[in-house]
């Protein structure tokens, strides 16, 4: 087993990493940016290199920098965490030569699946079902007539993609230069890549994603399937496993799709096969992502595994511990990422200092998180914040202790998305189960509901007001308080009024 | 001590006054028992005729102070009239032109309309990127981008103009 | 289902009672005492009513009170968390009485179980293998009689009692007449009844106890067990589930023990039925604790049930929503108590003001917890701060995952138990899961290792307490920092002397 | 800035200067660089030739300063030698008589030896109870009971004298 890992990442999967580690008893290594020093992966790490200025270009993604402090340090393995350097088969190749173990998938099948046309070339070799379009990045005079053909609406994506990043839906013809251009260039920004190609754009689709795992001795598993249809702008908003339209023999259907798509890459270490869902569940492969995925938690929870411990103990040569038939998934597990954004404007990034910060805990709850009270979140990159993951019997259950945890979730000084999810996880659409990729925008597009109690809590808002003016007294453990039973005479006069009471 | 307390517009008139035990309070004439305790900064305990409110007080970045009670928020003004202080007044939603503002940090990554263009409502004239995430400033309104204060490349500021619209 | 209930309690408990409404869309009423206006679970409850002074008669204790509140908010069940009120049949009475419903068993079956004389008459007639003793309270002249004749060392126990208020073992004549005055006063003031009974004392037995559940229509399941050998002062520390010497063979003939032992005594609602365990695996029925434990979360995880949830649904009528054949256990959890109090010190109990508090989240770990920064520890209750509990798919995992997050909990201003769990954890027998009740008085009584890299720490400490005298800067988010790749000719001076650092 | 931390009875002379990025800083005569960031109040981290420490102060309600390095704590006195000002000095451990002290906020229950008594090593003295917990006050040695302070039913703080074996 290793004795010192480098985490060549930040934010709340750095500090996931890092607690993996250290309950491995490895010793971990971070990298900050100018910006990241006070950052809580970098307070959580034993060891903390400094490698660069806040753009990750000069840092995060600088891969001599971040095999210097792998020399230096003496670690003998890298964990990319998600994002950044994670899907980049030069990286991996780059830790190879280094004699460092890139915790991942070996370079080579991720040479086949970064690029996405790669994979979309493999898997029509393997016969696995695919949506109709290019399994190549395309000019743009080639894609304008392959668009034509396969007729609109399209989706551009970038080879090299993830995360929603370059990708453009396109209605017409004239629309295509305008998302061509844009999907390139932040493909390029994103990714160092400009490759960008086309798929026949499935109206409202569900996407649903197999977890695999597959150790370095031939043997692969599927870990279930993670519902990631709750997206806007092509980005996951809330995951959740199982999926509500998923029974068990579709997840094996898929699950054996998985094993097989993970195997016809040669694909080793946690990986992840997406699929599209169309409304007769029939499903289509879209990609491979060939890191740990944001919304691995809710497969730990309803698994009962540790996808990190597993992924370290894979890539230091270890069999896995267990076979297909001995997974066992009980009860339902839920993602809510806590973004740094403003819903009420348009989602505009939100950084700033975290003046106040109260975190739920308590049964079913598990909280990942990068931030902290007094922390000023960067402007320098992904404003995720933390993520929520309730866990509960049934999904009912899990919705019921999320919308707990939310109701006792508060983060000041900073907008969040917090309220966002309050709302989803209210919708009938969404307690019933029908969502598909298009859910969260019609969600968006209707009216907000009402305030609750706005009256009342308007009155109880400007109360308050006064009294933080006029100097409340701070908690004494020895103060008398006011509506004791001793105080009951009053309240006659004005409590039983209940003009504030919240029944 | 009497307060006035100015939320969305509307003017609450709050009366405190230490009673035998918590506070006693006239609410816009009404009289109202509170029993307040801070038990954290910026986060107070309020129990009101038996129902229990936890208020969270925050300090935006444009200056305003924000009262959370429970996921509602509200934007307050506080004004002690014996005084004459007050809290920062709530920038009036102008007429006239539009100044499009920068909102929150980031960089300019495209002028999509130079000024003198016409624009429709809706239309995108600048893109800011933050967070590694491209946002669109869109006009508000029909007509012409009359300035356009800043260039592609620039970093920017929350609230910094970045282009008047009229 | 119920729309309002009130708890009759505070901490930690209050607080996991209160999560449980809130997911079940009830609202709830908290009660306080003079010195907790400002603790956790008032600001955790919907509503909240002041009933007396600190002194738990006047408040938590006082029936009338506390069923006042219940008629004055509407409330139409009572949850009484445990300790305080809620093994007092009286109590239970007096709701029925009252015409609100108490959550737990009825009156009757606590009278019999309430009083552990009583219950063990009752488990004679059912054939339930006990241990030697009497089956009465006994005045004290008696006690020395059959003391005398059972053979010494005895065991003295408050017949009203729980928790290990009210015990006392005794190893000879001399030593009787001030256990027995010690262990009636105590239960007196506990528990408000002096009737104090005798049992042989079992050297080194194991505690271990089985979860059961009965609903109101004549189902009863058993949930697993839990093992609860690590003690002080017959006060529980740590205890978790499985227990390391329980088999599914034995876990299938205790559970079926205790589901007798719960019918015979006509038992609804969550109880949980104590046995001693001897060498050779034999188990002797202890007790039956008539109410939530503090250390029910660790079936909770194991069996990903909400045993909270289950008893507002079993009060409220509902039959049990499963089969003993549908309970899935899987995995390991162990709950650690943070108490306030100092290891150091002979754990004298530390009330105070705590002045930093960071606690730890993330993969497998649940904190209940009744503190918060700021808060001040009142000295007029139960030092019971919060339970830290750690879930792994083994054994070994929830144990690297409790001591990860103890390295990540800290609680400044008042002394705590932290550092004990850290040295329990790390402890050879401990790990092979030797355990019996005299396992932690052995550790204790055992040299303390010596401090970890004492001398390097201290320096870190000497540096750190003169930087902090000196103002170092807070955290800039455009701050340089100094240990960067740019700044490595410094450190080929300084640093790489290695003399700070941790390998 | 040149500090004396006294730790244990052992004194560390702490220079520091700022060097061009962190601190630097000399330790009992030997540099050492040391990148230092307060991230919340009392709360400090340190990167120290790569590894990386997180630092708790804490003000115990003794007065004393501890620092917290891991799981290690630190009672440390800190003198600035200019200034000649110093924190607190530790309670020197005295020999001679014994003054029994209450540990914690709490209340008497029980005066088990009265003044005049012959008390063992070990032997209790007085009962005092917190937080439902009955805890025994015990002779550290063998002696007399000189004096009672306190009576049953009385409420003590921490640190009260109750009682003084000699």
């Amino acid at each position: 087993m290793f004795k010192k890992i480098l985490i060549a990442n930040r934010g709340e999967i750095a500090v996931r990493v890092m607690r993996a580690c250290r309950e491995m008893g490895i010793r971990s290594v971070a990298v900050f940016s100018d910006v990241d020093r006070a950052s809580l992966h970098v307070r959580k790490a034993d060891e903390a290199y400094h490698i660069g200025a806040a753009q990750a270009s000069e840092s995060y993604l600088n891969i001599e920098k971040i095999l210097e402090v792998a020399r230096r340090s003496g670690a003998e393995a890298i964990h990319p965490g998600y994002g950044f350097l994670s899907e980049n088969a030069r990286f991996a190749a780059a830790c190879e030569k280094a004699g460092v173990k890139f915790i991942g998938p070996a370079a080579a099948a991720m040479e086949i699946m970064g690029s996405k046309t790669r994979a979309r070339q493999a898997m029509q070799q393997a016969r696995v079902p695919m949506v109709p379009g290019s399994s190549r990045g395309l000019e743009f005079d080639e894609m304008r007539k392959l668009a034509g053909e396969i007729g609109y609406p399209v989706m551009l994506k970038a080879a090299a993609g993830g995360g929603g990043k370059g990708m453009r839906r396109v209605h017409a013809e004239a629309e295509l230069r305008s998302a061509y251009d844009a999907a390139r260039s932040e493909s390029k920004r994103a990714f160092g890549d400009d490759e960008v190609y086309l798929e026949k754009f499935i109206e409202n689709p569900r996407h649903v994603e197999m977890q695999v795992l597959a150790d370095e001795h031939g043997n692969t598993v599927y870990l279930g399937e993670r519902e990631c249809s709750v997206q806007r702008r092509h980005q996951k908003v809330l995951e959740e496993s199982p999926s509500p339209i998923v029974n068990a023999e579709m997840r094996a259907r898929m699950g054996e799709v998985a094993v097989r798509v993970a195997q016809a890459a040669g694909y080793t270490n946690a990986g992840t096969v997406e699929f599209l869902v169309d409304r007769q569940r029939n499903f289509y492969f879209l990609e491979m992502n060939t890191r740990l995925q944001v919304e691995h938690p809710v497969t730990e929870l309803v698994t009962g595994l540790d996808l990190v411990h597993l992924q370290i103990r894979i890539a230091s040569g270890e069999k896995l511990p267990f076979r297909q038939a001995d997974i066992r998934l009980r009860g339902h597990a839920i993602e809510c990422r806590i973004y740094a954004e403003d819903p009420d404007n348009n989602f505009f990034p939100s950084p700033g200092k975290i003046t106040l910060l109260i975190a739920p805990s308590g049964p079913g709850i598990r909280r990942d998180s990068g931030m902290y009270e007094g922390w000023t979140v960067p402007i320098d990159y992904d404003p995720l914040l933390a993520k929520l993951i309730g866990y509960g019997s049934d999904r009912e259950e899990a919705i019921a202790r999320l919308e707990r945890s939310l109701y006792e979730y508060f983060v000041g000084g900073i907008k969040t998305n917090l309220n966002l999810f309050r709302r989803i996880l209210a919708d009938d659409d969404f307690r019933a189960g029908r969502l598909d990729t298009g859910f969260l925008d019609r969600l968006l597009s209707a009216p907000e509901p009402p305030p609750e109690r706005a009256e009342e809590r308007e009155r109880v808002a400007a109360i308050a007001a006064a009294l933080f003016a006029a100097g409340a007294p701070a908690a004494s453990p020895n103060g008398k308080p006011a509506n004791g039973v001793g105080a009951v005479s009053r309240w006659k006069q004005t409590g039983r009024k209940e003009l504030l009471r919240e029944t | 001590m009497t307060y006035e307390i100015i939320i969305g517009g509307k003017t609450h008139r709050v009366e405190l006054a230490r009673g035998e035990s918590g506070w006693q309070c006239r609410l816009d004439g009404e009289e109202i028992a509170v029993d307040a305790v801070v038990t954290r900064p910026d986060v107070m305990s309020l129990i009101i005729g038996g129902t229990a409110y936890e208020v969270k007080r925050e300090v935006a970045h444009t200056g305003d102070t924000h009262f959370w009670v429970k996921n509602s928020r509200f934007a307050a003004e506080v004004r002690d009239p014996r005084s004459l202080r007050s809290r920062k007044a709530a920038a009036g939603a102008g007429e006239g032109p539009q100044k499009m503002t920068a909102p929150m940090p980031g960089k300019v990554v495209r002028v999509l309309l130079p000024a003198g263009s016409e624009v429709e409502a809706g239309q995108g004239v600048l893109v800011v990127e933050a967070m590694k995430m491209q946002n669109e400033l869109k006009a508000a309104k029909k007509g012409v981008v009359k300035q356009v204060l800043t260039s592609e490349g620039a970093a920017v500021n929350a609230g910094d103009v970045l282009a008047i619209v009229e």
